[in-house]
């Protein structure tokens, strides 16, 4: 498996490395929202926002705008700490509503299993209604996904569990912006998965065994690492390193 | 006068009868109604269908408490730092407990018919998702204008919302602050409404400043003043989560832990409110 | 035609009489609705709370519950002086869907023709498509009279151009609760308006000779004249006499 | 930096187009968007689709002046006190204009259908009405759950919602005064949204206080400052009405009337708001 340590050869962890490839995806005058258990890219929104796409728009669960609280909660990306000084007041349930209408420009969102197809599974393991594993749920993946301009999907597990040949169920299908993994980044064209782009802390070889699908690529470009500036602005947006709690589980 | 509407926990929980369904507010580990949700456990309700978008401690202890048959969430889950709700998971792995699963915006639109007073609601952007197969409360029909498929929710009618709030008057009128979450949504579309205050206040508190009750008085039922009301989830802006608590709760999934943390909180629960003379 | 005037057989003006009937019909504890163009809903639902149903919940279209402003529009019954000095707001679309879900207790609606079978008509004189008369339309009529617990229609003229054989369009029908014109109330049973009462303005004749579809009743109670206390809480209510206006048209 | 959104009301009505589907803010004689409205006259737009749950002089005035094809609306008229909209009415009968009447809440709810990104909405209450044979915008389909009939409406997706406002920033975070009506609900279901207000304030008077804000600055396409921008009717807490302009307009119902009308407000309506250094 990949590491998530520290090694001269891989001075990055791969949360500061996915939160950068994340930002830079980010477009000024984007609206972008993240949902629950979204550390990640609650952190990647801000870093985006203070370097890349000033005028964006951040949204979240709590409904605040833009918030600018510098405070980051240890345990929760719904907190009251996104509503506090926020520009104004935009809650959850606006938030889909916008999306359905078309005018969400960007919605992260996980999930647990992911095949070549573009399909997301955030429901169960094993069958519906008799469940090996019953999952958290997709939260708003099913409605999102579909109808964000940009569904981008990260995961902190990059396994042949987690990239398999077909999902054990749908939660969701398709209109999949990227997928981002501590190994790499998939794009999504013609309804499959491609392989975009890789971390420097791996190999394709790597992605290859660690996916169990099928990767057609033979060369991709490295996913640049995180420059100075960014880390800087990450251990200020992120004292605590909330960001590594997810690779920890 | 109105009847008066301050209960204690335990008159309040009465009015909750077995298979009825509860809409809980708050989001994840956020204002969630705890004390009266500890109040449910005590009182052995049974075959509940707990109504959420997205539900955290609150749920994982009624399903481990034998209290529910039914979820209709979004997301049922700790969030990343005290992991997943396997009160939550293992009922519903062993099939104790149907877990009808939503896309979050569905449970809304659910609500949303319920509080217009229709039977359904249609949904843009449910469209490719085994949930529609799976479920019997997704359907979907043609849009008679354009001739499209469209899927449709079936409304979730709640018999009682539970909303915990910062400070309310004697009628009910509420005050939220921060972040409101879907409380104002469940408080319209179920059929009776109870509260659990941090605090009750006269009604010339708000005076001028009813643009900021996020629940009216009158279509609330019955209204508890249970300081700590939220804990060991959050009440933003008066108290943050207890995580030593939550991390104890979710370290072990037998019968007597559930049991300790019941005992806990006992004393808390029974305490009364600063009641002004109504 | 009935008199508006004052006269030593007809001390009460008729407005004062049917506000007095309508505030006698409201129950304490009930939700009560009135919307635009309707000063004379709007004064009877404010002497009934301060004289029959204290904890009746009062609601109007710019959404101020329970409004105790003292100033009254002269023009409007949907200005700001219903939001100002209220207890909560609930604005217009949740009073809608409070009345869809079966929340609503009164409703109070016009309309500008009548039939026996209970249909209203609002919309136009003439066709639909082609109206001799454009008429404002039926505002919340078509969903709130099918909805509210108590549809009260009032009505200021009563003539047999209003109450007529068969109404040129239906707006909506049924589920009539009472009809107040200056001359009677009619109730609504049996899917047809029936005498309920008359004014003691007025003869059983004089309402036949004015209504246009058969009125089958022969004797009637007559409605209780305004009590002092009534008069003087009206005045208090409407010292400019808003009430009246709807009558000088 | 975004583009700046602060135009001057030429240059705001210039991005009104020939049959675009206009939603006008306010209700009834209460905080229209009138000088906007005057300037879509003075420009000569044509075949505009008018939505508005209950209008009035705004309406009226469009309607007399040649700039409507349809209005789809609940109620139009003034209150009591200043009579029928007559040029509406009489544009209505003569077969200019088409009057899609509603019941108010079916207009809100062809926008909540929008709001939502729906082509339709279901409307329980509309069950016994010649407006669903009458009009194209109604259905009835059968509920997929309960097998019964219920009314649908169609979506209303306005291309530019009007609002007037109190006061809003640069970014067009703005603060309503007192009832908000369906302005919320418009800013919501339109493409794009156009601001004129009373006043220009520095995005800094929002702080800690942003749950006030109606509507948030990055829904916002345009802004006009422009003082009494609502007169001659009310705008809450700042003035009442104008009735002596409303009874004078509304005593004649020729085009030299209107023009007379125009002209009064021409200084009015060009005069610059107080602006703050951008």
């Amino acid at each position: 498996m990949y590491s998530t340590s520290y090694t001269a050869n891989k001075p990055h962890h791969p949360a500061d490395i996915m939160i950068c490839a994340i930002a830079r995806m980010l477009k000024n005058d984007e609206t972008i929202f993240h949902g629950v258990s979204s550390s990640l890219p609650m952190v990647a929104m801000k870093l985006a926002k203070a370097l890349y796409a000033p005028d964006a728009v951040l949204l979240n669960i709590p409904g605040g705008v833009n918030s600018s609280s510098f405070k980051t909660s240890e345990y929760s990306s719904a907190g009251e700490e996104l509503w506090d000084n926020s520009e104004a007041i935009f809650p959850l349930e606006k938030i889909f509503d916008l999306s359905m209408r078309g005018g969400l420009d960007v919605a992260f969102l996980s999930g647990v299993q992911f095949d070549a197809s573009g399909n997301v599974n955030a429901s169960v393991i094993g069958s519906y209604s008799k469940p090996k594993v019953r999952l958290p749920g997709g939260a708003g993946s099913a409605v999102l996904i579909p109808t964000a301009k940009k569904a981008i999907i990260w995961r902190t597990k990059h396994d042949k569990r987690t990239f398999v040949e077909n999902v054990d169920f749908v939660t969701t299908r398709g209109n999949i912006h990227k997928i981002v993994t501590p190994l790499c980044i998939f794009g999504y064209e013609n309804s499959r998965l491609y392989l975009d782009s890789i971390s420097p802390n791996t190999t394709i070889e790597e992605v290859k065994a660690n996916t169990g699908f099928t990767i057609f690529e033979e060369t991709v470009p490295t996913i640049m690492e995180p420059t100075r500036e960014e880390l800087s602005l990450i251990k200020r947006i992120d004292p605590k390193g909330v960001r590594y709690k997810e690779f920890s589980k | 006068m109105t009847a008066n509407k301050i209960k204690t926990l335990k008159e309040a929980v009465n009015l909750i009868e077995d298979k009825m369904t509860i809409a809980i507010g708050g989001n994840v580990l956020h204002r969630a109604p705890m004390a009266f949700v500890r109040e449910i456990v005590r009182s052995k309700k049974r075959d509940l269908r707990i109504v959420k978008t997205a539900g955290a401690h609150d749920v994982d202890l009624l399903c481990g408490s034998d209290c529910v048959s039914i979820v209709d969430a979004g997301f049922i889950s700790y969030e990343t730092e005290f992991g997943l709700a396997n009160h939550y998971r293992k009922a519903v792995e062993t099939g104790k407990i149907k877990a009808n699963e939503h896309a979050c915006y569905t449970v809304m639109c659910a609500l949303r018919a319920a509080k217009a007073g229709l039977n359904f609601m249609p949904v843009k952007g449910l469209v490719h998702s085994d949930l529609i197969a799976e479920n019997d409360y997704f359907r979907k029909i043609t849009d008679p204008f354009s001739g499209e498929s469209v899927t449709v929710v079936k409304s979730i009618n709640p018999d009682v919302a539970v909303i915990h709030v910062h400070e309310c008057d004697k009628e009910g009128n509420a005050v939220i602050y921060g972040p409101k979450f879907d409380d104002e949504l469940i408080s319209l579309s179920a059929k009776r409404v109870i509260l659990t205050t941090e605090k009750l206040v006269n009604k010339s508190k708000f005076s001028k400043q009813m643009q900021n009750i996020a629940i009216p008085g009158f279509l609330v039922d019955s209204i508890v003043v249970i300081p700590k009301g939220a804990s060991p989830c959050s009440c933003p802006g008066l108290y943050d989560i207890d995580e030593k608590i939550l991390k104890d709760f979710t370290s072990n999934c037998s019968k007597e832990h559930i049991e300790k943390y019941l005992a806990y909180y006992e004393a808390k629960d029974s305490v009364k409110g600063a009641f002004y003379s109504v």
